[in-house]
């Protein structure tokens, strides 16, 4: 088989090239041509086609995503922002934290296990290429039907597989999702968020600069990883009738990542690396056209000298391969010795793949011929651009005008507190134990808080007890029935969740999980969750850092919701002044801050007790949240309140469960004036929370409420103890939840309901 | 994130000078290392970094072979740790009377060394298991364990994937009679240990091995409990007395 | 009964971190002339009744949908023979 | 170059969580007439030179000291040959 070189290339300008088969447009195809002046070689249309995609490209996407930058509030705490891997926040004492989710939706669905675990594989690799020390994960995650035969094999499989990698890697879990809805049957949505911390000199970005600069790559050997269309190019015939052997779905190996942080963090700490980049979707022909483009000039790479697992790989499946736990470096010729022996020191595979030149060509020579000469900007940075057409879809209106006011609801006290038991069963609002309990939340003894705490919380200085918060939320319920409104709320819930603790919200991630950017009516949910997005985080004063976009979300025809996931991060002085959730004093009081209105469309009741979807989400109200945070975030540095808990699906019923249950209290509630015990209980009104206070601290903090003007009720007080009351067999003496005037429910029997039905359903 | 400069912050019972150097040994895939020398450190020792291929102590008085995944686990949980060069000096020494704790892994490796008799075997239920775990101390009289009174119950973290303590019934009835089995599940029995046994000792009561994890009950905003403190406190003790 | 294996073997051309790192390790412990190892599962299934076609053929199904995820993993169905069994160098 | 398989099973008398779990699940899957499952480790070595006795001393050693925790774990070597290996009911 003749070397498709690029002399070659230029002698038969007329071969025939797969670049259909390899997933480009005709026209795409076309500028290939234009800009290389003649035919790509097959390595060259292997780096086209792989980066042209959309998931390297954001092709589709682009346009929309603009806003985040346009819109982006000022922000001194933006060190670095979109468009590195991930970006930097400035959480101060000299420190700087990065954090960034991504998704890895379908390779999960085929293989569950290492789906999953590549995907915490992959978002931590950007993490360290970004110079920091990851600290935590957290892995938002939405399954099909809960007791669909396909659930069964999907969910196991993901959380051992998230477990799996992230316990391995000695990354503490502290928070994430687990929703259930037929919608993500055939495609359920596996994101994961990784966080970082380092001090601010230490802050790498990927360019190789300066001629001369040696490129290295480390880690892991080079195997038919992920390769799939390239694999044709490497039969001369371009034979597409022919199946691929190569696999799909890559093996992680989290040992090897393990090595991989801490050598990595070692050759930072010695100053040996100018440019870094981490190996991901499009593995060399990514890394190596982004550090070149990203730097001042060119590089050549001798792409015959990567270590190689398979040894029949062409150099086209090499250029495309994904074979997991790999970095590329640059560094200065005189450091590289000391660079390769620090690889030594970790038993990590480290070789000289090629250098930086004073050239602006990306050149890759294989056994000493040239088999790739291209402008790396135009491989890396300069895709195509699509504006999509997208329409609002003709269903809405029927969907909006579909009001579950028409829904019958509870008749009385026992209708009422049956459907309590039944929201708070429900897998979607049921206790997460089954699921995080498989996930290390203990390891680097940094954990404040972690699942099933509103957010996770992390120690990052043991000193002074700076710490960050991190949530992520996302309710695609609400985004099916308004998009825009839906990527709201889904970053106002992460906002609060990170306030509740009393961490002060500062910078936004997103992982924007879609249907298929060429079916206008998932073009149009998009383009309107990123307007929402954009505008909400403007409001909030949080940028977006980065992020991460999944489209063709969909099985045949049947998109998923719409289901943009938000991050949060925020920042807290000392953690020793945390809030956590749990109800933990007898006679303390309960204050519900907040106004609560009649807003039931997408919530959990809905769902739950009539299988409905309809009307529209709650009203987004982002100053009022603004406000929440700040009254939270206040009256946790100053010690007035003693737990909080942020109201969202299944409303303040469901919150004041999961409190009761996590301190092992009871409560005692009384409906306020005015109000209707259903809406009261259930109602999924945003901008609220409920708190428990001291009664030493009830004047200053109602009369904080007031000054700022936040509604503040008193709605109960916590009562009972189940520890006392456990073993004597009478239900009546234990805690109990006591809705006044409505229904009495023991903390034992809605303990039971809340945390049996995940084993019940798993095993 | 640790610092690097041990501050003491605990009234714990090390001596300074050469009694209380306690070395925390960081093999490929180590992942407790750092929160074991923390703890050290809050117990008032003064940890000692050991990598797996020093061939000596550096002049330590006790070791600890924390926890993690030693080389992922592959093969089995300890396997490969096992034949590191610094094992060959853990080893000599620990037969010379040296404390040796071994939590999770390090316990995984201290049965594959034959240093403690067992082995560990995949949690029954087959799930990596993370729980705030309680414990009854059954021997307070070993290296490890002398700020414990025989009896006590402490709660500290659990968390690993093969902690299915195994062995046969004469080995078992062994362990009871000498008084070697340390701790016992109490509550419930996370993994499916052979009569609950979540920790034991040798014969000469130097050498430990422990499943959960003491070294993440050390401060009051991290751990669910502060009771995982005794261990290193106890080793001190017994240094500065020995 | 008879005795009916499965060998699951991740396929050649998929990361085998195991097995790489059991390879690794051997010089170390002082073996050396191993130029590859790989790890895999094996099954051993008691079947009830007589293993026929039919018989094997449901357990083909079973490694194929169960034991295996053909993904990833090739594997191989044998009846092993008692007389087998004590033919192969047993330690 | 030659084929040595390790087998390494769990001991008879050590109860085998996974295979139980695999045995519990096949009702459900629809596969009856299994009476015990157990699982345990498949290792392929790749032997440089000839595999004589000498060379199945040293993976006996290796099995012994290292594929296995002879504490819990019986094993087997084999050399695998050529064919052998196509005799099986390859699926
Ligand atoms: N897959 C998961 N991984 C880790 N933590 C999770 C996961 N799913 C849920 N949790 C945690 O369980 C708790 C409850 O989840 P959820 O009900 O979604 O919280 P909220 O509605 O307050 O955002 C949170 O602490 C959340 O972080
Ligand atoms: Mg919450």
């Amino acid at each position: 088989m003749t070397l498709d070189t690029t002399k070659h290339a230029e002698q038969t300008p007329d071969a025939e090239l797969p670049w259909a088969e390899l997933g480009l447009k005709e026209d795409e195809y076309a500028r290939v041509r234009e800009i290389l002046g003649r035919r790509p070689t097959g390595a060259e249309l292997a780096m086209y086609s792989v980066m042209w995609s959309e998931h390297c490209s954001y092709k589709s996407s682009k346009v929309h995503l603009k806003q985040f930058g346009e819109k982006a509030p000022e922000s001194d705490a933006l060190l670095v922002g979109i468009g590195e891997q991930a970006g930097v926040v400035d959480v101060g004492q000299g420190y700087a934290v990065t954090f960034k989710i991504e998704s890895h939706n379908h390779p999960s669905y085929v293989e569950p296990y290492q789906g999953a675990a590549t995907g915490i594989g992959g978002i931590v690799r950007d993490i360290i290429a970004m110079g920091a020390r990851p600290v935590a994960v957290l892995d938002p995650l939405r399954l099909g039907a809960p007791d669909h035969p396909d659930t069964k094999r999907v969910l196991p499989g993901v959380v051992a597989g998230i477990g799996g990698y992230g316990n391995c890697l000695g990354l503490p879990n502290i928070g994430g999702e687990v929703v259930f809805d037929a919608c993500y049957q055939g495609n359920p949505l596996v994101n994961a968020l990784c966080v970082g911390v380092m001090k601010h000199e230490d802050i790498h970005l990927a360019k190789a600069a300066g001629a001369g600069n040696k490129v290295i790559l480390y880690g892991a050997r080079t195997g038919g990883d992920g390769i799939g269309g390239a694999s044709l190019l490497a039969s001369e015939t371009f034979d597409t009738s022919k199946p691929s052997k190569r696999p799909a779905v890559q093996v992680g190996d989290p040992f090897q990542e393990k090595l991989l942080i801490e050598c990595t963090l070692e050759l930072f700490r010695e100053g040996l690396v100018t440019g870094i980049q981490d190996l991901g979707a499009a593995g060399l022909s990514c890394a190596t056209s982004e550090l070149a483009s990203n730097g001042s000039g060119g590089m050549r790479v001798e792409l015959d000298t990567v270590p190689l697992r398979d040894s029949s790989l062409s150099p086209e499946e090499i250029l495309m391969s994904e074979s997991q736990e790999r970095m590329c470096a640059v560094a200065e010729p005189e450091k590289v010795d000391r660079f390769l022996e620090i690889c030594e020191k970790w038993d990590v595979i480290a070789t000289v793949i090629g250098e930086v030149t004073d050239g602006e060509r990306l050149e890759i020579y294989w056994h000493g011929e040239q088999i790739v000469d291209v402008p790396p900007r135009t491989v890396a940075h300069e895709g195509p651009v699509y504006q999509r057409p997208y329409a609002r879809p003709g269903w809405l209106d029927a969907l909006q005008a579909d009001d579950p006011a028409a829904l019958a609801r509870p008749a009385d006290g026992d209708a009422l507190r049956e459907q309590v038991l039944r929201v708070a069963g429900h897998p979607n609002q049921a206790s997460k134990s089954w699921v995080t309990d498989q996930y290390d939340r203990y390891v680097l003894g940094d954990t404040v808080l972690a699942q099933p705490e509103d957010g996770g919380m992390i120690r990052i200085d043991e000193e002074s007890g700076l710490g960050v918060a991190l949530a992520t939320d996302g309710n695609g319920r609400y985004a099916k029935l308004d998009p825009y409104a839906g990527a709201q709320l889904a970053l106002a819930e992460s906002y609060r969740n990170v306030a509740a603790t009393g961490a002060r919200p500062l910078a936004v991630t997103d992982c924007l999980n879609f249907g298929s950017p060429e079916d206008p009516a998932a073009m149009w949910q998009f383009a309107e969750a990123c307007r929402g997005l954009a505008d909400a985080c403007r409001t909030l004063g949080t940028p977006v850092t980065g992020g991460n976009v999944s489209l063709y979300n969909q099985t045949g025809d049947l998109a998923i919701h719409p289901t943009p996931v938000v991050g949060v991060l925020g920042v807290i002085d000392d953690v020793a002044r945390r809030t956590p959730m749990a109800f933990r004093e007898e006679g303390q009081l309960l204050y519900l801050l907040g106004d609560t209105r009649e807003e039931f469309g997408g919530s959990a009741w809905s769902q739950v007790v009539h299988g409905h979807l309809g009307g529209r989400p709650p009203a987004v109200d982002l100053e009022r949240e603004r406000l929440l945070a700040e009254i939270l975030v206040s009256a946790s540095r100053d010690g007035m309140v003693d737990a909080a808990h942020d109201l969202s699906d299944g409303g303040l019923i469901q919150a004041v469960t999961e409190s009761c249950l996590r301190g092992g209290k009871g409560a005692r509630l009384v409906v306020p004036d005015g109000l209707d015990p259903f809406v009261f209980l259930f109602s999924e009104s945003q901008g609220r929370a409920v708190v428990a206070v001291p009664r030493s601290e009830e004047v200053r903090f109602t009369d904080m409420c007031r000054a700022r003007d936040l509604p503040a009720a008193r709605i109960g007080v916590v009562d009972g103890d189940e520890a006392a009351g456990a073993g004597t067999g009478d239900a009546a003496d234990g805690a109990a939840i006591e809705v006044q005037g409505c229904f009495r429910l023991p903390l034992a029997e809605l303990r039971a309901a809340h945390e049996r039905t995940l084993p019940e359903l798993f095993g | 994130m640790t610092g690097t400069a041990p501050t003491s912050t605990a009234t714990g019972a090390g001596a300074p000078g050469s009694t209380g150097r306690i070395g925390v040994v960081t093999f490929p895939g180590s992942l407790d290392d750092r929160d074991a020398q923390r703890a050290v450190r809050l117990a008032g020792g003064e940890p000692v970094a050991l990598w797996h291929r020093d061939t000596e102590l550096h002049g330590v008085d006790a070791v600890v072979l924390p926890g993690g995944f030693s080389y992922g686990d592959y093969l089995r949980a300890g396997a490969i740790s096992r034949f590191s060069p610094v094992m060959e000096s853990v080893i000599d020494a620990a037969r010379g009377g040296m404390p040796v704790l071994g939590i999770c892994n390090g316990f995984q490796v201290l049965t594959e060394t034959h240093l403690l008799p067992g082995a560990m075997l995949r949690n029954d239920h087959l799930h990596f298991v993370c729980r705030d775990q309680r414990l009854r101390v059954e021997n307070a009289g070993t290296a490890w364990t002398g700020d414990y009174t025989r009896g006590q119950e402490i709660t500290v973290p659990l968390k690993n994937n093969d902690g299915q303590f195994v062995a046969d019934e004469r080995t078992l009835d062994m362990l009871e009679a000498e008084g070697r089995v340390v701790f016992r599940y109490t509550g419930l029995n996370p993994n499916g240990s052979r009569r609950d046994i979540a920790g034991i000792t040798n014969e000469a009561g130097n050498v430990v091995g422990l499943m959960p994890h003491p070294e993440h009950a050390v401060e009051e905003l991290t751990g669910p409990t502060t009771d995982g403190l005794g261990f290193f406190t106890s080793v001190l003790k017994k240094l500065v007395t020995a | 009964m008879a005795r009916v294996v499965v060998d699951v073997m991740l396929k050649p051309e998929i990361l085998d971190p195991q097995g790489q790192a059991v390879h690794r390790a051997l010089p170390r412990l002082g073996f050396e002339g191993i130029a590859d190892v790989r790890q895999g599962k094996r099954f051993e299934l008691e079947v009830e009744g007589p293993v026929d076609e039919a018989a094997l053929a449901r357990v083909r199904e079973m490694a194929e949908t169960f034991l295996a995820n053909t993904v990833i993993e090739d594997f191989t169905v044998r009846v092993e023979e008692p007389a087998a069994g004590s033919a192969e160098a047993a330690a």
